[in-house]
């Protein structure tokens, strides 16, 4: 079963979007395997000004979107990289077993963003 | 909120008559039917007249129905008992690429014990490829195995044209019934079947019990070897108030099958066509004609089943994502991959599936509801833009 | 007239708190556990809390509990389902002479695709021959099955001393732990076995359901393939409300236990003593002490075991003759062959098990009659006159 | 289930004893096999003016031979050699399939008897 707060940010899920223009872009998944998520971020003095993202996935796919848009936003990229898979799940108040690569998406997609960001600049 | 139950193909409450039936068996009438003394021999008469039930709704004779604790059970049975009861016979069987997990992987336990097992490939329909069969056959081929009706899609299979070829070449045929029975008429004369597998819970009977027919005392090789129960062919003590309830079931459904039939075909093909009229991009899995009166599926393109489920869930709506068994196994439906959906769109998967209990009112919130849940998880998904 | 039911071994009514908390599951909470949505998954939880129960009794860790559909199933599933998945550790595996056919005949199923059984032999008290192990056991052996406790003559196996013999050669080793539990302390890591067989009818819960430990995950073929239930290893939509009594009746097991043996030591040899004072040329079979406490078994010369059952009954006393398995198969019963009763001495065979519901009342009714109805039938009897 | 009829018999034999010296005397069945009968016959005038046995056996075995004694008395030698196993199963009110082969046992042991008087006479 999935926690409370999984349930919650599914349904109301956090910093839904995109960004035009953004700063960085990070993309994961292939949606024949049935999850993807797009993070696109706004950087500001080596902060996360803005977070937003786009996912298709399952429940879990999309709450920890969520969360690691919650966690990452204002942070410094050095920060947001060290933002864990464990530690969306834990905010996240655990996953299924079955389910925890998922927690692995959210964490990576932001990363590449920042990657990306970093390449161009 | 209303809760709004449209996955009877996973599970259906037991009926109020059917359990009445039951309750005495548990603490009243609890007696072991394999005792010598009256009250155990009563308790067996009990369970032969359940049998004839249930061989009645099925057209069957009272003496070719085995008591199993589940569809699954009853589909090991046929598969492996028909094939490891005919060693001489040969070692080949022809199933069809969109059966239940408890035949495919009854065919792949048969290959580690020196089998062949061949599968029959299914149009974009999901209708297995009759010619394709007849060139499968061979001298040695001892089973075909094709559902009645596909759980997941829908769509009803030419059981009686297979039977006509594999009477001829001298093969038998099983079928796996759980989806079709209740739903259609199911006749193993009409149907010209061997084996037929029966479930408890989809025709509203209490779970941990399930048939196999077998047509004229075929032999069988025990999947539960046991003592005398069952004819030898089944060991365990009998899961009498099960059976019971199984039987009462039979009797119901059986009574009911004309208007269930007649009222879940308007209440499908309202839902289908409140679908395919109120959203884009979203196509009917299965056949549009040959499919299960309460059945209806469809993929919708760039979102995934779990979360459409869930959202649905949330607005009082249950139902079901790829069949109920692979729901949990994070892969891509074998069953839409087999009719030619792209692994993409297959994850949208989403199924219906009605009982009598089921109004207008409720397809109409569905149709009305459907559209805007999927409208709020395509505007998060990164490849609705695209589409 | 009261009836005296003294045959609890074959059944037992399911005691009411376990049928309170099964009825939920028919009809309210109904849905089938594999599904995604909230409904389905607080069942899918139940069901695991319900495996901690079981295996709370004995006292094994709740991932190392499979529910299956019978003790039979469970004990198929671990003799067939061991020696399936290690072919290449080999093909020999070892059952003692009294086991219940699911283990006998399950290990005929194996010689069938193979495999090779030596058959343990036991005394003359039904206990089984430890140097006689030692040299059965070869290298190619798989697995040793020995039940716990017979359940036609009572006598409990030194199953601890025979899995000292089995650790150290590496040999897996089974026990049916159907007669025995809930009658005397039955815990895994004690008996040090890797798989023992849970049956639910004869601990106070329903029909249809029963389990098998199987230790650390260990590798196992499963006997009914299917989906992903039962972490794949065993198909078939979950026997929920089944499931259910047997976890609570597990939970009753446990704290009942300590109290049910003292109890039933009494009863027991209340019995034992009235009837060996009672009646002439009567044998107690099993072993006299190392036996059941809720078990009394016994041959009474010149008479058969069917008609003798029925003058009970009439008497309003009701009881087994040799297992509930074998009382129809028109058989001398195997195990008073195996050791050692004469075949026509046999023949009078008379099971009484109890339960905690049997008075000593009761148990002075049958010293009382059961003289009277031997001697109604000796009276008929053209051997007895020989005696 | 044994019918109403089986039970009674069971239940209240008729005709169960030995007759000391009997005309004849006729016995099958086995001990070990856990059914055995003997047949004891009393003949007068070609006729059977008595007719008692003793059963070993299960509840069809003691009701067969019950009933086969109440059809056999009185009757002619030759008439009584004609009961059947199926008169036997039927006059009881059938029996159940895996029992049959005891209502051979009735008839069976009533013959010898008979034989055993006629090789002696
Ligand atoms: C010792 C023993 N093992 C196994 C079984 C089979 O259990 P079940 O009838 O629940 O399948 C029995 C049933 O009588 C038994 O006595
Ligand atoms: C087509 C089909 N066959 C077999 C089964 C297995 O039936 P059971 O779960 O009763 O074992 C199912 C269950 O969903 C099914 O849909
Ligand atoms: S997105 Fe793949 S299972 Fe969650
Ligand atoms: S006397 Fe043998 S079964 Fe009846």
């Amino acid at each position: 079963m999935y926690s409370e707060i999984v349930m919650d940010h599914f349904a109301n899920p956090r910093n839904v979007g995109e960004i035009q223009n953004p700063d960085g872009l990070g993309q994961v998944g292939n949606p024949a395997c049935g999850d993807m998520m797009a993070f696109y971020i706004k950087v500001d003095d080596n902060k996360l000004s803005d977070i937003k993202y786009k996912t298709f996935g399952c429940v879990a796919a999309i709450a920890v979107s969520s969360i690691v848009s919650e966690m990452a936003n204002g942070k410094s990229l050095d920060e947001a990289k060290q933002i864990s898979k464990k530690a969306a799940a834990e905010a996240l108040g655990g996953l299924p077993k079955e389910k925890m690569h998922c927690s692995n998406l959210g964490a990576e997609a932001l990363v590449k963003a920042i990657e990306d960001y970093e390449s161009k600049n | 909120m209303n809760k709004i139950f449209l996955d009877h193909a996973s599970a259906t409450p037991v009926k109020k008559d059917v359990l009445d039936e039951m309750l005495p068996f548990f603490s009243r009438d609890f007696e072991n039917p394999s005792t010598v003394y009256d009250r155990g021999m009563e308790i067996k008469d009990r369970i032969e007249q359940e049998r004839a039930r249930v061989a009645n709704l099925v057209n069957a004779k009272e003496g070719e129905i085995i008591f199993t604790s589940s569809g699954a059970e009853a589909n090991n049975l046929a598969v492996k008992g028909a094939a490891l009861a005919r060693p001489k016979k040969g070692k080949h069987i022809i199933v069809s690429a969109i059966e239940h997990h408890s035949v495919l992987n009854s065919a792949r336990f048969l290959e580690r014990q020196g089998y062949e097992t061949s599968f029959l490939n299914v149009d974009k329909y999901g209708l297995v490829d009759l010619n394709r069969l007849e060139d499968l056959i061979r001298p040695e081929t001892v089973l075909v195995s094709v559902m009645h009706a596909n759980n997941e899609i829908g769509t009803i299979e030419p059981i009686r044209e297979i039977s006509e070829i594999t009477k001829q070449k001298d093969v038998l045929l099983h079928t796996d019934a759980v989806a079709s029975l209740g739903n259609i008429e199911v006749d193993v004369e009409n149907l010209g079947v061997d084996l037929l597998t029966i479930s408890s819970p989809s025709i509203g009977g209490p779970k941990g019990v399930g048939a196999l027919y077998f047509k004229n005392n075929m032999r069988l090789m025990p999947l539960i070897h046991g003592g005398i129960q069952e004819k030898g062919r089944r060991g365990g003590t009998e899961n009498v108030p099960g059976i019971v309830g199984l039987g009462k079931a039979a009797e119901i459904a059986k009574k009911e099958l004309f208007q269930k039939e007649k009222n879940l075909t308007q209440l499908r093909d309202r839902l289908i066509n409140g679908v395919l009229d109120n959203i884009d991009k979203v196509r009917l899995t299965g056949h549009p004609e040959l499919r299960l009166p309460g059945h209806a599926s469809f993929c919708v393109e760039a979102i995934e089943g779990e979360a459409l489920i869930f959202m649905l869930s949330a607005s009082g709506i249950y139902t079901n994502t790829g069949s109920a068994c692979a729901s949990k196994a994070l892969k891509t439906s074998p069953v839409l991959i087999a009719v030619g959906t792209p692994e993409d769109v297959a994850q949208g998967s989403v199924v219906f599936t009605f009982d009598t209990s089921n109004t207008q009112q409720e397809i109409d919130y569905v149709v009305e509801t459907l559209p805007i849940v999927s409208a709020r998880l395509r505007e998060m998904s990164p490849i609705w833009n695209a589409a």
